[in-house]
């Protein structure tokens, strides 16, 4: 694959651009997508995780089993903030 | 009472220098950057990577009109101004914007009779340049606020940047004037000599032998300033954000606790809770942010919102920082504030000022690090 | 906030056999799903599965939807539909949106069964429309009757590739070729032959080049690779597809579980991080069980054998069944599941599925 | 194309027949189908073009995760259609980069 090849689809991160990063000196994916922005986009690395995980352990020469995926957090889909904003709780229902 | 001075036999030093500044967040960062372009030689240690703490959780306003006293808010407007020295001296984009000035704004009159008092406070200092808006100016300067809003404190002097930027961009720079940058260290320990001057710091990695040690440590400042039976008053404080997804400007001008981003994203801030390493995000607080944001900008309500983070900050008790060198610990000094991403450029400049020159032009006596501390108050510590 | 006795995250096969097997020994029990109507992939599953009598053998995944939810209604589960569990918290809350607002539920026992999502595979051209998960072009054939493309490349000779090759030629398409980087095909046997019955060549070691188009995909370049999956220059073939179907595998979809906190391993047999888990399909943290594709890539009917366990273990953790009574049932569920595991598909996942105890042991 | 029928399906059961406009045109769907679906079925292959590159894109995951077949519908920008029913009347329109606020909005004063 070329270094010009987009990886995150969403955030249109090329491979160049993560061999950079690890280059930078990052060593983990929540580095690498802090500095990238691969895995920041819509789908927050749905797609692209998996790719970027194998790129960074080849470029570090660790094994697979040594990178650890993102820091998960909520939410896991898209919320519209009117939604989250209302929050039905019981005692609202009372 | 030194508990590092036991194991120097046994931790082997793996590198030396004459300055270690523990902590590559913002403020660590940039006062490596300041040492090593001031000639010194500087090893940058962090238990993880650079920016892994709190520096990547914040909004990342550069601000100073509502911060008080007025004494503080110069302090603040003080590193407001260097940010631009800096970042044409990096040579990078880290998207500061600071030509519209920064707008807070009032939901309601008490917020706008409180607001404007506080302006009348900070006009004690000649710098302040801030004043209230009216809802019209505040539509011009930022089209996509609430029709609903009563005005605003505005002040040229505010703005924002990418933090996360900032930092990578301190990083490079620092690297570029040959600063040693040593991630997955976490220090363990000073190594004291009979005086009590610094000499080492023991981390997970081994021991740096050094002449200066800096503290710039956030939220976890208080447990290095321990390591050597120092009590800042300091606590951490979650602080929770939403990020929406990116959608056209309408909210060009920078806004505290809530703010659209250069490339769309609406920073939806942010929480201030109870004290507490814990760093989790609640539902509590996605229902209060999505609820403000909407109060701010309506139409922020039907934009989804793609993560919700929790970062830790550093809260003074009094807020203000915590500058300055420990006396009877010589060689050690501490940079912690609650404004971490504002204060990192002046506190890399009053730290060098004090390593290199002994002395600086900012006045920090407000911010020593001591004055919450009962043992170490004055030389009778020892 | 609500409040549960049993949460389960995802109506697939292993959480629907969760469900009904929680509810059965007389769980409060509330199984939520995002999707309109539960069953998972099991609605795209056109195909019959094989196997033993116990294991619904000769009948279609699709059918076995239909009859799983049919017993959790019957069994007094509250199935809650269009609902996305969008975090997990603290104290075993979870967050759910439910059309136009958010819920709490906090549960006692919270099991989750979210499946797995499919893998991506990055190449000239695979952001071009036209370029689709095999899972995305299953869903559009078989549950709305849409077709994606009319000339198709397949990527993947593993068992979704080749299921989902077959079902786009039920569905109307043409299948150009099915391509494998592998020397050999990943999938079942049958699978393939019913493939290559229907007139399509299955390419093992080739692989995709790149895709072309200008705006969706005009043509496919192809070529054949060396023992290092490095396409080999002067192999190029251009194949006229308008549609290029993605079949690289599965990963757990383990987001929750991350969130959560539960300790994970990384096992390649079972698409790399799972969440270790011991023999009651409990987490590393009290009362967090996960079942199904989320803790390791298998099949449907090892699916449901798993949210079985998982869910007699929280009627069991919560006093509905005395504990020679669960132990008696869940040594019933663990020999299916052992005899699901054999044959040279399944060993290597029973290998991997022990290391998983392991882990969770050595935790 | 729709798979009227299907040799293990059978025959297609439809739901009402309702109209989309997308980019300006008429396009038949069934009522409760994701707009994504409707679209498939009409032809329809560039959902968006991205900000960066401008580059279309189209359905990837059918599953409402990857996000790449976002649309701007009835105003609304990123809607993910693969996973948004389609309703009688729906104004869809290909979304180029970020999209567009629709003017009223803007100010927040459609809502209250």
């Amino acid at each position: 694959m070329k270094d010009d090849e987009l990886i995150c689809r969403c955030e249109e991160i090329t491979q160049a651009e993560i061999k950079e990063a690890i280059k930078f000196g990052l060593k983990t994916m929540t580095e690498v997508k802090r500095f990238t922005r691969a895995g920041m986009g819509l789908c927050q690395g749905m797609t692209c995780g998996r790719l970027v995980m194998g790129i960074l352990a080849r470029e570090t020469n660790q094994p697979l089993s040594e990178v650890k995926p993102c820091t998960s957090r909520p939410p896991v889909r898209p919320v519209p903030v009117s939604v989250l904003a209302n929050r039905v709780t019981d005692d609202d229902q009372n | 009472m030194k508990a590092g001075n036991q194991r120097a036999e046994v931790v082997k030093t793996i590198h030396s220098t004459e300055v270690v500044v523990i902590g590559a967040g913002a403020v660590g960062c940039s006062i490596a950057y300041w040492l090593a372009k001031r000639g010194k030689d500087v090893a940058l240690v962090d238990r993880g990577g650079p920016g892994a703490g709190t520096s990547m959780a914040t909004s990342g306003l550069v601000w100073s009109s509502y911060k008080e006293p007025y004494t503080y808010m110069e302090l603040n407007l003080r590193s407001s101004l260097l940010w631009p020295k800096m970042v044409e001296e990096l040579g990078e984009d880290v998207e500061l914007r600071q030509d519209r000035g920064g707008v807070k704004l009032c939901l309601t009159e008490e917020d706008y009779i409180n607001l404007e008092a506080l302006a009348e406070r900070q006009r004690r200092s000649p710098l302040f340049k801030g004043r209230m808006l009216s809802p019209q100016e505040v539509f011009e300067l930022q089209p996509g606020v609430s029709r609903q809003i009563v005005g605003a404190l505005w002040s040229p002097h505010d703005g924002d940047a990418n933090p996360i930027k900032w930092v990578f961009a301190l990083v490079r720079g620092c690297k570029r004037l040959g600063v040693k940058i040593m991630r997955d260290a976490e220090v363990t320990g000073f190594d004291l000599d009979e005086s009590n001057r610094v000499k080492g710091v023991f981390t997970s990695r081994g021991r740096i032998e050094t002449e200066y040690a800096v503290n710039a440590g956030g939220a976890w400042a208080g447990r290095l300033a321990e390591m050597v039976g120092v009590t800042l008053g300091l606590y951490a404080s979650r602080g929770q954000m939403l990020v929406s997804e990116p959608a056209p400007i309408v909210c060009p001008t920078p806004m505290s606790i809530l703010r659209q981003v250069p490339d769309g994203h609406f920073h939806m801030g942010v929480t201030y809770e109870g004290e507490g390493f814990e760093a989790s995000s609640t539902l509590e607080a996605a229902e209060q942010l999505a609820k403000n944001a909407i109060k701010m900008v309506p139409l922020a309500r039907n934009l989804s919102v793609i993560r919700h983070f929790a970062g830790l900050r550093p809260m003074p008790r009094d807020g203000l920082p915590f500058l300055g060198p420990i006396p009877h610990v010589p060689g050690y000094y501490v940079a912690v504030s609650h404004s971490g991403n504002t204060l990192s450029a002046i506190h890399g400049k009053i730290i060098s000022d004090l390593i290199v020159d002994g002395h600086t032009d900012v006045p920090i006596a407000d911010y020593d690090p001591l004055r919450f501390d009962e043992r170490g108050k004055g030389e009778g510590h020892l | 906030m609500g409040r549960t006795e049993i949460a389960v995250v995802g109506a697939g096969p292993a959480g629907l056999a969760a469900a009904i097997e929680a509810a059965r020994a007389g769980a409060q029990v509330t199984l939520i799903d995002e999707n309109e109507r539960p069953g998972g992939q099991l609605f795209k599953q056109i195909h019959k599965f094989f196997g033993s009598e116990a294991h619904r053998a000769g009948t279609r995944g699709v059918q076995i939807g239909r009859d799983l939810l049919k017993e959790a209604q019957d069994a007094g589960v509250e199935i809650r539909l269009n609902t996305v569990v969008y975090g997990l918290f603290a104290h075993h809350c979870l967050g759910l949106v439910c059309g136009d607002h958010t819920e709490d539920l906090q549960a006692e026992i919270i099991i989750l069964a979210t499946g797995a999502s499919e893998n991506a595979l990055a190449f000239p051209g695979w952001t071009l429309p036209g370029v689709m998960g095999a899972g995305a072009a299953q869903t559009l054939i078989n549950i709305h009757r849409a077709l994606p493309g009319y000339r198709v490349l397949m990527v993947g000779a593993g068992n979704v590739g080749l299921i989902v090759a077959y079902q786009l030629l039920q569905a109307g398409a043409e299948v150009v070729a099915v391509v494998e980087s592998l020397p050999c095909i990943g999938g079942y046997g049958v699978h393939a032959s019913k493939v290559r019955r229907a007139g399509v060549p299955i390419l093992t070691a080739h692989t995709i080049v790149r895709a072309e188009g200008e705006n969706g995909v005009e043509r496919a370049v192809i070529a054949q690779v060396d023992e290092n999956c490095q396409p080999i220059s002067g192999t190029e073939q251009n194949l006229d597809v308008d549609t290029i179907c993605l079949a690289v595998g599965l990963s757990p979809l383990a987001e929750l579980a991350w969130m959560a906190g539960c300790q994970f391993t990384y096992i390649p047999t079972l698409g790399g991080w799972v969440p270790v888990h011991d023999q009651d399909m409990q987490t590393s943290l009290t009362g967090i069980y996960v079942t199904g594709d989320l803790t390791g890539i298998e099949e449907a009917s090892t699916a449901m054998e798993e949210g079985r366990l998982a869910g007699l273990a929280a009627a069991e953790t919560l006093g509905y069944l005395a504990p020679e009574e669960g132990e008696r049932k869940k040594a019933q569920v663990r020999e299916l599941l052992a005899t699901l595991r054999i044959g040279s598909f399944g060993e290597g996942r029973a290998v991997a599925k022990g290391q998983i105890v392991k882990a969770r042991c050595e935790a | 194309m729709r798979i009227e029928d299907h040799p293990i399906l059978g025959k297609a059961e439809w739901g009402r027949k309702i109209t989309l406009i997308v980019d300006g045109e008429p396009i038949e769907a069934f009522e409760g189908e994701p707009i994504a679906a409707a679209l498939i079925a009409a032809g329809h292959r560039v959902f968006h073009y991205t900000t960066k590159r401008n580059e279309p894109r189209g359905v990837f995951c059918a599953l409402g995760r990857c996000t790449d077949c976002v649309m701007t519908v009835d105003g609304q920008i990123n809607v993910r259609t693969c996973v948004t029913p389609a309703r009688d009347g729906m104004v869809v329109k290909t979304q180029i980069g970020l999209g567009q606020w629709e003017d009223l909005q803007v100010c927040g004063e459609k809502e209250e």
